[in-house]
């Protein structure tokens, strides 16, 4: 089967092998030629929202058909931010970021890309004009391996150009931005959102201070993410340079315990909620408050505080997300000798993207699916076994997802001492007012367009309205959120 | 020697447009036909349409003719809300079961008058007119319903839930209504059988982004036909269900579910490109300085005078044709209004449209009751669970039990010129296949 | 032009079963909008509209009237529209003679398939006559003499002679009379305009006579013609039977009408 | 009982809403009171649908309870509701010819949507001339005919031999018309049809063997239809045979399946000018006998010479052939580059689609052409074709040196088509194709009785759906030959023996020699004959003494029509 990448002309030697090595990395390559080119990845990708000109993954691959040697060349192969929101839209669920990476691999080892550093240094530009922290975002997006050993030829040069790139940051003196605007500006929260609304507010000259509960500024970024995809350090450099830019970030202040939301309300012309959804789902379940049950989000903070919290030797995971993915992987190196996670769908219901999905079963992580804990048994305040019941899939609930529903009699139990809960964060509203509307499920009502919320003059954005989704999707929510508030700044009032 | 087997007849399953076709044509030469429908009245998807393409004649209209002349012909039998149970023997002789479920009115004295529909206390939501309508517990599907006959829907009427009420038994001067009706079963012998049983529409939530129930105003295009019908839910006005607006921009959002490998089915459901045009032209003409867009992939306009039709909507119409899949539909939560984010795929710029109302248009999907008709009567289904055809050139209403043919959408989707000269087709096979067999016997 | 009411003409038209008359329901299924003022009486076939109904038409106040049938060579039976072609020559030709401007009748073909088409016709046809004004207005004819001279319009074309020879033009124009020669189109309509003439002069005389008896020259004083015309008319009356002297007075025979 | 129509007439009027068709613009209720004060209307009312069983038997309650003896339904077209009425009135006992039509919404509520007051005076007019008709409205007997059990199909395609196996195989004897000296039509052509690449050789050789082995079918090639008398039933067909001798068949009903033939694009993109430029039948050949030598890149280029001013219609059938002919040619040659530059690709359905995907998987290349920015051909070197498109979906131009440019023309109708459609009095409609009953509900059946038609005759379609139409046509054409008796329209001619002159020149009008001159003791009078007279009225209205008239479109009724519009005029 002729895969679409460097098809024509056929029968070019330096395409066939590229085209081998392809088939070898990731499946979807072949499936590529079923495209008819709909235009549902270009519609729904945050990224081509930031670079329009410079990114279009459907043309992308069309051109790759036809002229690869050029394409290779473009920027477009190193943008994708590998958020897998094409893959959930896509008519034939084509998965295009392991085609983007795997393309990266070949592309250098075939020749096609000499000089890489030079490549990179032009991305980084491109990604200076419009993001906030582009060296997270590239450790995050192109992904350099970090175990040494398993480190491809790409990820060693990825590596060097990134550490060089953070120390020129270290180095760079920053002078603060003048304030041209007299208005003050707050914003509730110092993940990816927040940081990106504030880094473009204070270039367009307002006065910004980000008010942030936990002790250190970055939320997710902070928080979530495990040190092995993002060292803790590069996120310190960019949050640096941000604050010499003239952001103030005023840490271990909690809005509703430390300043109430009216305060801001009257000192602040706008307020920007980008307080993320950190707070944990229960699963209801009989023992889930025995000492053995820790929060996926607890467990990885604590990592990320380096107290190397020390998980038992059998771990169950519940939940099917990204989140669940990471605690499962960060349990292992914390270690754990055998660790399981349990999805009551099956494999193409799980939101986590395939890719974590695929280097957690390389890590040797078991993966057990249509199968939910109803019981966590504990001995004096233990965690021994969970009695977990296998499920089958009825027809699709209002979410699309086929509904799980139970197979009575199906029970059995497993033998762990641990139980890590990943079924899904929702945001803590407890401190917004009455008047901002909420849904049910307790993000913030917005303005599709402009993400005002029901209050005038109060914006919203991130996971606190989306519900848990990717850092480009909440970049690209900042940066929305900022060219809104610019705009309701002038018009007085939208 | 003309051999036609004058006393031989025909069970006919399915009562929409080609199961009609194929009966009056063979009820025409001298066959008798037996007509099954499963609901209380035949007419089926097309007697849910409010106009035609390419000529805009009213649905019902140019259907309702052919549904009563199946009615008053002599040698048609209508089993109307009744059901195949079970079939056996071959061509020439098939030994039918039917059940002929119990409408709690006899047919022979209803006269069709309605005043028992008006005085029903129980109000439930209409199939017919696809839930946003509804019809009383005992109802009758339609105006022009055939036979006009009034049902009573067992699991609603509070005398089966309650044992009260009975005040339709009370008013009906004909005094047809009868509780204690029984399921009845009769067994027919028939020569040949035709499967006529039509098609449903895929639940659009599976493409769960474009938010198909959770946006009040996204709508499916079945939904859209009972809006802009005169006897439909709002009396022939376009509404939006959120507020009961009548829209001025509309956006058609075409192979929602089809021609993908991923969520939904993978083949071009083939009726969609027109209808979606046809209902645009509707929008149109009842709101002329309305805005209609129509996001489509590959537009299918290949019957007869329907590229016509396509340039007619274009340039006197003045409908918008976008070429590009949507990968987003949100709602504002305020207005209820709708932003669809799309690729236009020929300008490679992705814009955002504010629309009042999204009309998705759904895959044709095979009916849940294929796969026990199929095991009833021996005959393949194919791999999305449409009946299939012996040879899909050369016999294509053939099926691998001679005797029985399929016609229509029961084997793939296809438009309403198909379906009928594909009915026309099974009735010719079903004489031919006869004839045949009864000169084999006679020799 | 003083702000009266926009004239509405009132138009009448004949459209045959098979062509037009599909043709108009085509121009309905696809919304084509054209002008009210059209009202449609369907016959089998254009042939079957008899010249005298189109005259009865205008002589009750219509201001004009369509007459549509299929394009020559797909009439459903074969030759009708031929037969309307040449009728509607005729009819034309008499019209003319009243003075009542012949754009007032069309003659046009419409297919099944030609819905626009129709409604253009109807629309230009409407506009036409809305420009000409009511029945007789390019006339200056009052009413009374309008009426008269539509009736002996309708009584020429009701004559034996005139619609033998429309019967027969198809035979000798295109096939062989009975000697075997062909008549030439020219030849034929000179010969037709000429009857047409002729017993259209005969009908007014004989109106404008109505019960007394009269000379030559009071009937040409009333008919306002030359009396040596009216004396040629007398005589070819006076071998039809139809008029006859009844007396000489002032050496001058009188003549009434006695036949029909 | 049959209701007695010369006592004084008992009008009825239904006027009918058709939901908001007719009610939306014409004030329906207003025409109702209107009608009721018109001579002779003792009932009226109005609803919803009059077409539906509530409306019908609403006019049967109507007629009963008021004894009605005339009834006037308002609403759409007669041409397609006609029949439904009449017969809801033969079932309450009233002679259906007592019946008559005002079409309010076709030619009134439809086409005047601008101007309500306009449209509901015209219904009230169109509502007066009715019921000045009705009025003088007589009941009429219909004549039943005999139909000749045989049935002639006109080319000897695929569609042609499907329909005659299949009317020979009920017992039925059938005659076909091949004008070329073998049987096949377009099939002999063919290499391999989609979607399931059976071998078009071997299809044609079953068909055409299984037609000459069946006793009922005689084949008559290298013949043309000459000349066509008569109607359904009772048809004169004269065939002219390959050797010049003509022979005559009685016919019962007729099938068209003429078939279509190729569009040349002569001066488009390089045709006949360079020889590697070819169309995909051209192409077809050369697979067929393997003609066709190694290549690189081949270029296909959809829509030539359709879907553009002139020929506005896209011919279906194309796009499905370019991905065959790829096919086919991969299979010769596997690592050939084909570029398919298409507007809009039209594999629709079940099948069809899947075959779009089996292609894809084929190094098979498509690049969406805008109409405004075609392809374009110039001479590269070495015998290659330059191809320069604008590939409009990633925005840019690409080139392609081709070694073959494969143009996908449209099939056209054949250039005798008029000629057959006057012999047979049947309309040709938009783009010279046969024009069917109706496109919808009636699409193998002609206006005309007895006529049928099916295949590339009717519209662009391919062999799978030449077929399906076939045995629909069959079945259509079957009917009146198995039914043996017909029953035909009551129109006919009337003569007045009293007035009649015995000119003549009826007799020399009437196509149909259904009225002669004969002895009678009052001497030469007009005869009509019943069963031939189509209704037309051409001899009534030509006659010199005005002794013939039509039954139901009598000259008093017409008159009392014109007479009753006049009224309105101040």
């Amino acid at each position: 089967m002729s895969s679409k990448i460097g098809r024509f002309p056929s029968g070019n030697p330096r395409t066939i092998k590229i085209q081998k090595e392809l088939s070898k990395r990731s499946l979807d390559a072949e499936k590529l030629v079923y495209c008819y080119e709909c235009g549902t990845c270009t519609a729904a990708c945050p990224v081509v929202k930031v670079f329009p000109r410079h990114y279009n993954p459907r043309v992308f691959f069309e051109k790759a058909s036809l002229d690869l040697e050029k394409v290779l060349t473009e920027a477009g192969l190193w943008l994708c931010a590998i958020c897998y929101r094409c893959h959930k839209r896509c008519p034939h669920g084509l998965k295009l970021p392991e085609i983007f990476l795997s393309l990266r691999e070949v592309a250098v080892e075939q020749g096609y890309l000499p000089d890489v550093p030079s490549k990179l240094e032009e991305i980084l530009t491109i990604l200076r004009e419009e993001f906030p922290f582009p060296l997270v975002y590239s450790w995050l997006c192109l992904r350099p391996c970090e175990e040494e050993s398993k480190r491809s030829k790409l990820d060693n040069l990825v590596l060097d150009v990134l550490q060089r790139s953070l120390a020129d940051y270290k180095k760079k003196e920053v002078a603060p931005l003048p304030k041209v605007h007299r208005e003050k500006l707050a914003i509730i929260g110092s993940g990816p959102a927040g940081l990106t609304a504030a880094w473009e507010l204070v270039r367009m000259g307002f006065q910004v201070t980000i008010f942030e509960a936990l002790p250190e500024p970055g939320g997710m970024l902070r928080v979530g993410i495990p040190e092995y995809r993002l060292p803790k350090e590069v996120l310190d450099v960019e949050i640096e340079y941000i604050r010499d830019l003239g952001v103030e970030i005023r840490t271990n202040t909690t809005i509703g315990k430390d300043l109430t939301f009216n305060s801001l309300l009257k000192e602040y012309k706008a307020i920007f909620i980008a307080t993320g959804a950190h707070r944990s789902r229960t699963l209801h379940v009989e023992g889930e408050d025995i000492e053995g049950v820790v929060h996926a989000l607890d467990l990885l903070h604590q990592a990320n505080l380096q107290k190397r919290p020390r998980p038992g030797e059998k771990v169950g995971v519940v939940g099917g997300g990204n989140t669940a993915m990471d605690a499962a992987r960060t349990a292992l190196r914390l270690g754990a000798k055998e660790v399981n996670i349990l999805y009551r769908r099956s494999r193409e219901e799980m939101p986590a993207n395939p890719l974590e999905v695929e280097e957690a079963e390389r890590d040797g992580i078991k993966i057990h699916f249509l199968l939910t804990p109803r019981k966590i048994l504990g001995k004096n305040k233990q965690v021994v076994a969970m009695e977990c019941i296998r499920m089958r899939l009825g027809p699709p609930d209002e979410s699309g997802r086929r509904r799980p529903i139970p197979i009575e009699g199906s029970e059995f139990t497993i033998e762990l001492d641990t139980t890590i809960l990943a079924i899904g964060e929702s945001p803590d509203v407890s401190f917004l007012p009455e008047e901002v509307e909420l849904t049910e499920q307790n993000t913030i009502v917005v303005d599709p367009l402009t993400l005002e919320t029901s209050m005038s003059g109060v914006f919203a954005g991130g996971d606190v309205v989306s519900g848990p989704a990717t850092v480009i999707e909440a970049i690209a929510a900042g940066k929305t959120a900022a060219l809104s508030i610019d705009r309701y700044l002038r018009e007085g009032g939208v | 020697m003309i051999l036609l087997t004058e006393d031989s007849s025909v069970l006919v399953i399915g009562g929409g447009v080609a199961g009609i076709q194929a009966s009056l044509d063979l009820a025409d030469r001298g066959f008798r036909v037996y007509l099954v429908e499963e609901t209380p009245s035949i007419g089926g998807r097309m007697a849910q349409l409010d106009k035609t393409f390419p000529t805009l004649d009213c649905s019902i209209c140019i259907l309702a003719p052919k549904m009563i002349e199946c009615f008053r012909h002599p040698n048609i039998t209508l089993l109307t809300y009744s059901e195949v149970k079970d079939v056996s023997g071959s061509v020439g002789k098939f030994a039918v079961k039917i059940i002929r479920k119990p409408r709690f009115v006899d047919e022979t004295k209803c006269t069709g008058c309605g005043t028992c529909t008006q005085k029903c206390p129980v109000v439930e939501p209409s199939e017919f007119d696809v839930l946003l309508g509804d019809r009383k517990a005992i109802y009758m599907p339609f105006p022009q319903a055939v036979p006009r006959i009034a049902t009573i829907d067992k699991d609603n009427c509070l005398y089966f839930t309650r044992a009260v009420c009975k005040i339709c038994q009370k008013l009906c001067q004909a005094d047809a209504v009868d509780f204690e009706q029984k399921p009845q079963e009769i067994t027919l012998n028939v020569s040949a059988i035709i499967v006529a049983t039509g098609f449903d529409l895929l639940n659009p939530s599976v493409i769960n982004e474009y938010g198909y129930q959770r946006y009040k105003n996204v709508i499916t295009s079945l939904e859209f036909e009972r809006l802009a019908n005169a006897s439909g839910p709002t009396g022939g006005h376009v509404t939006r269900l959120s507020d009961g607006r009548i829209p001025d921009k509309v956006a058609f959002i075409q192979c929602v579910g089809s021609r993908g490998l991923g969520r939904g089915v993978s083949y071009c459901s083939s009726a969609c490109c027109m209808y979606a045009t046809k209902e645009a032209i509707l929008i149109k003409e009842h709101e002329p300085d309305s805005e209609v867009f129509i996001f489509y992939i590959d537009l299918r306009a290949s019957g007869k005078g329907f590229q016509d039709f396509i340039d007619r909507a274009k340039e006197n119409w003045g409908i918008q044709y976008i070429r590009g899949r949507p990968g987003e539909i949100l709602e504002d939560p305020r207005t209820k209004d709708l932003i669809i984010f799309c690729e236009h795929t020929v300008s490679r710029e992705v814009r955002e449209l504010r629309v009042d109302m999204v009309v998705l248009c759904p895959a044709f999907v095979p009916k849940e009751s294929n796969k026990k008709l199929s095991e009833n009567l021996k005959i393949r289904l194919d791999e999305y669970g449409f009946f299939k055809n012996e040879d899909s050139m050369l016999a294509p209403v053939d099926t691998n039990v001679p005797g029985v043919f399929i016609c229509g959408c029961c084997q793939g989707p296809k438009d309403i010129p198909e379906s009928v000269a594909e009915a026309s087709g099974a009735a010719a096979r079903a004489v031919e296949v006869i004839a045949l067999t009864a000169r084999k016997e006679a020799q | 032009m003083t702000i009266q009411e926009k004239f509405e003409p009132d138009i009448l038209g004949f459209l045959c079963n098979w062509c037009s008359y599909a043709g108009a329901d085509l121009a309905g299924v696809s919304r084509f909008q054209y002008p009210p003022n059209v009202r449609i009486i369907r016959v089998m076939c254009s042939a079957r509209v008899d010249s005298t109904i189109i005259l009865e038409a205008l002589i009750r106040g219509l201001d004009g009237v369509m007459v549509l049938g299929c394009h020559l060579g797909d009439c459903h039976y074969i030759t009708g529209n031929y037969y309307t072609k040449r009728r509607m020559k005729t009819t034309k030709n008499v019209l003319e003679k009243t003075g009542v401007s012949p754009e007032r009748l069309l003659i046009d073909w419409v297919s099944a398939a030609e819905g626009e088409r129709f409604a253009t016709l109807v629309t230009e046809f409407t506009e036409r006559i809305r420009k000409l004004g009511p029945l007789g207005k390019e006339t200056d004819l009052k009413p009374q003499q309008l009426r008269t001279r539509l009736v002996a319009a309708k009584e020429a074309l009701a004559q034996e002679r005139i619609r033998w020879l429309v019967g027969k033009e198809g035979e000798l124009v295109e096939d062989k009379n009975v000697f075997g020669e062909k008549v030439s189109q020219e030849e034929f309509d000179q010969l037709l305009f000429q009857t047409i003439e002729k017993e259209f002069a005969k009908r007014r005389i004989l109106l404008s006579m109505g019960e007394d008896a009269l000379s030559v020259k009071e009937i040409a004083q009333r008919v306002e013609a030359s009396p040596r015309e009216v004396l040629r008319n007398m005589i070819s009356l006076e071998q039809d039977g139809i008029v006859s002297v009844v007396g000489i007075e002032e050496n001058s025979p009188k003549y009434r009408r006695v036949g029909e | 009982m049959e209701r007695m129509s010369d006592e004084t007439p008992r009008i009825g009027v239904f006027i009918c809403h058709c939901g908001i068709n007719i009610g939306g613009v014409v004030n329906v209720p207003e025409v109702v009171e209107y009608a009721k004060t018109l001579p002779n209307v003792v009932y009226g009312e109005e609803n919803l649908y009059t077409c539906s069983s509530e409306g019908l038997s609403k006019i049967k309650e109507g007629i009963q309870k008021h004894n009605l003896n005339r009834v006037i339904v308002a609403s759409c077209t007669p041409r397609t509701h006609e029949p439904l009425f009449r017969a809801t009135c033969e079932e309450a006992g009233l002679n259906k010819y007592l019946f008559e039509m005002a079409n309010i919404r076709d030619q009134c509520s439809w086409v005047h949507m601008g101007d309500h007051e306009a449209a509901t005076e015209k219904a009230k007019d169109l509502m007066r001339m009715a019921v000045a008709k009705a009025g003088l409205l007589r009941p009429q007997e219909e004549t039943e005919i005999d139909v000749a059990p045989s049935a002639l199909v006109i080319g000897g395609g695929v569609a042609g031999m499907t329909a005659a196996l299949c009317l020979a195989n009920q017992g039925l004897s059938v005659h076909i018309v091949e004008k070329e000296h073998e049987m096949g039509g377009m099939l002999r052509y063919l290499h391999r049809l989609y979607p399931t690449m059976q071998n078009a050789p071997e299809v044609m050789d079953q068909l055409v063997n299984a037609v000459n082995s069946n006793k009922n079918i005689e084949i008559l090639t290298s013949s043309v239809v000459k000349e066509v008398k008569g109607f359904i039933g009772n048809f004169e067909v004269t065939v002219q045979k390959g050797n010049g001798k003509t022979v005559n068949l009685g016919i019962g009903t007729i099938i068209v399946a003429t078939g279509a033939t190729n569009f040349e694009p002569f001066g488009m993109y390089g045709y006949k000018e360079y020889d590697n430029v070819i169309t995909q039948l051209q192409l077809e050949q050369l697979l067929k006998s393997e003609r066709l030598q190694n290549m690189k890149n081949v270029v296909m280029i959809q829509c030539v010479g359709s879907r553009q001013e002139g020929r506005s219609y896209c011919s279906r059938i194309c796009c499905m052939t370019a991905l065959k002919n790829s096919v086919l040619i991969k299979e010769l040659y596997p690592d050939a580059d084909i570029y398919v530059l298409y507007r809009d690709l039209q594999t629709y359905g079940k099948e069809y689609e899947e075959y779009y995907r089996e292609v894809q998987k084929k190094d098979v290349e498509f690049i969406k052409y805008l109409p405004e920015k075609p392809p374009e051909i110039s001479p590269g070197q070495n015998g290659k074709l330059n191809v320069n498109v604008y590939h409009s979906l990633i925005g840019e131009q690409v080139e392609i040196m081709a070694d073959l440019v494969v143009l996908s023309t449209p099939l056209i109708q054949h250039e005798d088509a008029k000629d057959l459609s006057q012999k047979l009095k049947v309309p040709l409609g938009p783009n010279r194709f046969f024009l069917e009953a109706h496109v919808k509900l009636r699409p193998v059946d002609f206006a005309t009785d007895g006529i049928y038609v099916c295949g590339c005759a009717h519209w662009p379609v391919d062999v799978g759906e030449s077929i399906s139409q076939a045995y629909g046509a069959a079945s259509r054409a079957s009917i009146p030959m198995a039914i043996k008796k017909l029953r035909t329209e009551a129109i006919t001619a009337v003569v007045d023996e009293d007035i009649c002159s015995g000119c003549g020149l009826c007799e020399l009008t009437c196509p149909f020699k259904a009225i002669l001159i004969e002895e009678t003791e009052k001497g030469r009078k007009a005869k009509v004959i019943a069963a031939s007279c189509k209704g037309c009225g051409a001899c009534g209205a030509g006659c010199p003494q005005m002794a013939i008239t039509m039954q139901h479109f009598t000259d008093e009724q017409l008159l009392a029509q014109v007479i009753a519009l006049a009224e309105a005029i101040p």
